[in-house]
């Protein structure tokens, strides 16, 4: 059971996050939202990553023993490299509607199909 | 964004010191450790950040270009990309580890089969090149922010 | 001779290596001069379209080629290390094809329409790295690096579609296109890392010859259909791509129609190969779901885009109705397959492996069509300053080669003969009508109303009396008709000789498609 | 390269084939002849008289300007007669970014409720 929490946790950040990004109205709330999902898959990768009993994969003088593989921590870094480029780029575009627009409500924007 | 008092002023003195050794370490152990190039960098970069909220983004902004830190960007990339390149040309493979095992710098050979310092190879060359680019792109990012929110304040 | 067979046996790594290369020392060339710049990153997209047409030729003549990043075949077949690989089959490079076309001539079609515009060698930066992206994610043989590219497209196509920063309107569609880019590709991650769990593996023919279809494994293809579809903007999760189409400056609209096909492809890719081995396990087929979301594709675009009065987004609205008609062949003709051995299938109900082709070849004369459609609205544009139908007319006097131009992709993009979609069209048509009559009907009806909706914006905007507004108005640059020309030329050729075109490029994608086992061959040591 | 037959090959389609080469010829037959046919007519057209301006009932004929049907004019008709199903579309697409996000949320449920999972 103890091993589940961090799948139960993972679940539970996705679905947090998904309910910031569809129902908040806040540009600013629903980007923390998708960082918020992006929280939980990047937990995802990192829980898969661990085995039991092994070290963590740190070659500076390692002591003796089996060694996790680092596959899924590579992975994760990586999302994260491309987390911080994507939030960067929409914490600008946002600085520029509200440059626009003067607020960052969610419904003014859009309606080109009306 | 004006610069703080002189307690913050003079905290950011004493520990920008450490930030910067500490992420130049996690850029050095790259392959080593789970770290490398961006990690390092993005520690680098945050206590470049830290300076600037400590003196403002004004005092910043005439010491450092946001010009010249998009070129140490590119210059980064290209870092990159011409290892990489080396491969094709020393290994035969594009990425291909030609320093590994060479006995030379950076090509050493550890003692008790494990890795070591020395051993990276091509990794510690692109680990290098990858921090370079992200230390500039990110205080890039950063300052640029601060400077985009700065025009907003003397609107208002 | 050596140093050519090195470049040779280097292409996949290159094709993506040059276009990087090219992007980071564009800033370096452009402080040296403006038109040096331009012609760098022009040449720089020919060598790589020249290394992406070699390849595929090598391709499609002799089997997929894979390339290991830093190491060698064997010690990955081996499984001692794990590595990038790149895994070129015909519908990689079919797809590769269609990518560098299209951003080659939107490299030539940007000289002359954002001559007067700053910020250029940001542009031509993020041109050249969303390049590297979208082949990135057709040539790759790894989930992981797939989303990796798929990010590296997203990104830089946000920026670019965002590029006229003084436009609020651009600014949003940017913003709609990140978010939806970002929320599709971490499912994209969740659906790999739910695969990579089970399997330990990230590499696509590694999972694909491991795969046994378990409960998870369904999650993560229902996740990768989602989240692919929604980049690729199937209805109804197509509403950030007129948007995006739209308020990006025409020469980007151009680039992300490739953009948006390689999502399609990568769909395709994992329907057809990574769940190629078990795809005729599930009870309902995901074939049917792929024919109905691309009917409602179909019937939703044609509909929405008969009401628009903006020329770029009306044409946005007939590229979702395109995209429709790949979901339709595609989709027929796995359902035909999923039903039974594949290989019985196809001797016993040949029109599958038809539909298959069709859905194929509609890629690229969608990509071609529109793309044309594109650049001849981006033309309008640069000439009058307006978008609006409604207030344009009468164009035709003074822009005649624009209006040649319009006139051939309005007969291509709604399936008239002689024009190259009427091949791909005739090839849906008639084999979707031997696995139902409806759906076929559906296809003509939605073909029918594209003609109707183009003849309209021909009507509206180039014929007409002459405006006093429009008097002066002065016909495209150049190298916009250079780049206009190339693709009307392509569209005619397509159009005259379907036959070389299928026999040639389309078969090889289509058989890479059928046969995942082509695609396994490295593992077994076959290469 | 390739030989002259497999340049002009007409491709099958499962039901039939198809020839954009034959289709030229046929078109070029056709229009010669549609041309022949409009020789035999009676050229009394003439240029700069009453007979080149338009006849609105005897109505005067208005500017040129105004003569232009505009492009949502067209197809007035069907949008018309099709109302229900565009206002229906139309109050579908919002251009709201979090609407986008439930569609693919609910796309996605469609979909595990179609392969069985739920």
């Amino acid at each position: 059971m103890i091993a589940n929490i961090p799948f139960i946790a993972v679940a539970l950040l996705v679905i947090v996050g998904l309910y910031a990004v569809i129902f908040r109205k806040n540009l600013i709330k629903m980007i923390i939202g998708i960082t918020i999902i992006e929280s939980g898959v990047n937990l995802f990768l990192i829980t898969l990553g661990y085995r039991e009993g092994s070290i963590a994969p740190i070659y500076t003088s390692a002591p003796e023993g089996v060694m996790a593989y680092p596959v899924p921590q590579a992975l994760t870094l990586t999302s994260i490299v491309i987390g911080v480029a994507v939030l960067a780029l929409m914490l600008s575009l946002v600085i520029q509607l509200y440059r626009h627009k003067k607020t960052l409500d969610v419904r003014k924007f859009g309606g080109d199909d009306q | 964004m004006k610069g703080m008092s002189i307690i913050v002023k003079t905290i950011a003195n004493f520990t920008f010191p450490f930030i910067l050794i500490y992420g130049l370490y996690v850029i050095a152990h790259g392959h080593l450790t789970p770290g490398g190039g961006f990690q390092g960098g993005a520690v680098v970069a945050s206590g470049l950040g830290l300076m600037l909220v400590a003196y403002g983004s004004e005092w910043i902004s005439k010491r450092i270009k946001e010009h010249d830190l998009s070129l140490l960007e590119s210059l980064g990339a290209l870092a990159f990309i011409g290892v990489a390149f080396c491969g094709i040309i020393f290994g035969g493979v594009f990425f291909s580890n030609f320093l590994v095992g060479t006995g030379n710098l950076f090509g050493g050979i550890p003692l008790n089969g494990a890795a070591d310092i020395n051993s990276g190879g091509t990794l510690p060359l692109m680990n290098f090149a990858v921090g370079m680019k992200v230390i500039a792109g990110l205080f890039a990012i950063i300052l640029v922010m601060a400077l985009a929110t700065l025009k907003k304040e003397d609107a208002i | 001779m050596n140093g050519l067979e090195t470049i040779m046996n280097h292409a996949p790594a290159l094709i993506i290596a040059i276009p990087l290369l090219g992007a980071f020392l564009t800033p370096l060339i452009s402080r040296v001069n403006e038109k040096l710049r331009n012609v760098f990153v022009i040449c720089i997209l020919g060598i790589t379209a020249l290394l992406m047409f070699v390849l595929a030729s090598e391709v499609f003549t002799s089997g997929p080629v894979t390339y290991v990043f830093g190491s060698n075949l064997q010690a990955v077949q081996q499984n001692t290390v794990i590595r990038i690989l790149f895994e070129v089959d015909g519908l990689s490079a079919f797809m590769g094809i269609i990518s560098i076309i299209l951003a080659f001539v939107a490299s030539i079609y940007s000289w002359g329409f954002l001559e007067k515009e700053t910020g250029l060698d940001k542009y031509y930066t993020l041109l050249l790295l969303m390049t590297a992206g979208m082949l990135g994610m057709v040539l790759t043989g790894d989930l992981f690096n797939f989303f990796v590219f798929l990010e590296i497209t997203s990104i830089a196509s946000t920026a670019l579609i965002a590029f006229w920063t003084n436009k609020e309107k651009a600014i949003e569609a940017g913003f709609k296109y990140i978010v939806v880019s970002t929320i599709g590709a971490l499912f994209i991650l969740f659906a790999l890392a739910l695969l990579y769990g089970q399997y330990d593996a990230l590499n696509i023919a590694k999972l694909a010859n491991s795969i046994t279809f378990t409960f998870l494994d369904k999650i993560a293809l229902i996740l990768f259909i989602t989240a692919l579809a929604m980049k690729g903007g199937i209805v109804p999760m197509h509403m950030w791509l007129p948007d995006a189409y739209s308020r990006a400056p025409a020469s980007i609209s151009l680039v992300l129609v490739a953009a948006t096909q390689a999502s399609i492809y990568g769909v395709f890719r994992v329907v057809f190969t990574l769940y190629g081995n078990v795809i005729s396990l599930p009870q309902i087929s995901i074939g049917w779901i792929l024919v109905i979301l691309g009917l409602i594709t179909m019937l939703v675009g044609v509909i929405m885009a008969m009401i628009q009065t903006d020329f770029k987004r009306l044409i946005s609205y007939g590229a979702v109705a395109e995209l429709g008609y790949m979901f339709l062949g595609v989709g027929t003709g796995l359902t035909v397959i999923a039903n039974s051995n594949p290989q019985i299938t196809l001797i016993s109900q040949p029109f599958a492996f038809e539909a298959i082709k069709g859905g194929i070849f509609h890629i690229i004369n969608d990509a071609l069509d529109v793309g044309l459609l594109f650049m001849v609205a981006g033309a309008v544009y640069l000439a009058t300053k307006e978008t609006s139908i409604n207030k344009l007319g009468g164009l035709a006097r003074n822009m005649k080669y624009t209006t040649i131009f319009f006139i051939i992709g309005l007969l291509a993009i709604s399936g008239l003969p002689p024009m190259n979609g009427f091949a791909s069209k005739l090839l849906i048509y008639e084999s979707t009508f031997q696995l139902n009559p409806i759906l076929s009907i559906i296809a003509i009806l939605s073909s029918i109303m594209l003609l109707a909706i183009f003849v309209k914006i021909f009507q509206s905007v180039f014929l007409g009396p002459k405006i006093p507004k429009f008097d002066k108005v002065k016909e495209a640059p150049k190298s916009m008709l250079l780049a206009m020309g190339i693709v009307a030329a392509i569209i005619i050729f397509f159009g005259l000789f379907p036959d070389l075109i299928i026999t040639n490029i389309v078969e090889p994608a289509a058989n890479a498609l059928i046969h995942n086992e082509q695609y396994l061959q490295w593992l077994i040591g076959g290469v | 390269m390739w030989s002259l037959e497999e340049i002009f090959a007409s491709f099958n389609t499962g039901n039939g084939f198809w020839n954009p080469i034959l289709w030229v010829i046929a078109f070029i037959v056709i229009f010669l002849i549609v041309y022949i046919i409009r020789g035999f007519g009676n050229n009394a057209y003439k240029k700069g008289t009453s007979q080149t301006q338009a006849f609105l009932s005897g109505n005067k004929e208005y500017e040129k300007t105004q003569m232009h049907v505009k492009g949502s004019n067209l197809y007035w008709g069907w949008t018309e007669s099709m109302k229900w199903i565009i206002d229906l579309l139309k109050t579908i697409h919002t251009g709201n970014v979090s609407d986008y996000i439930l569609w693919f949320v609910v796309i996605m449920g469609i979909l595990f409720i179609t392969v069985g999972l739920i």
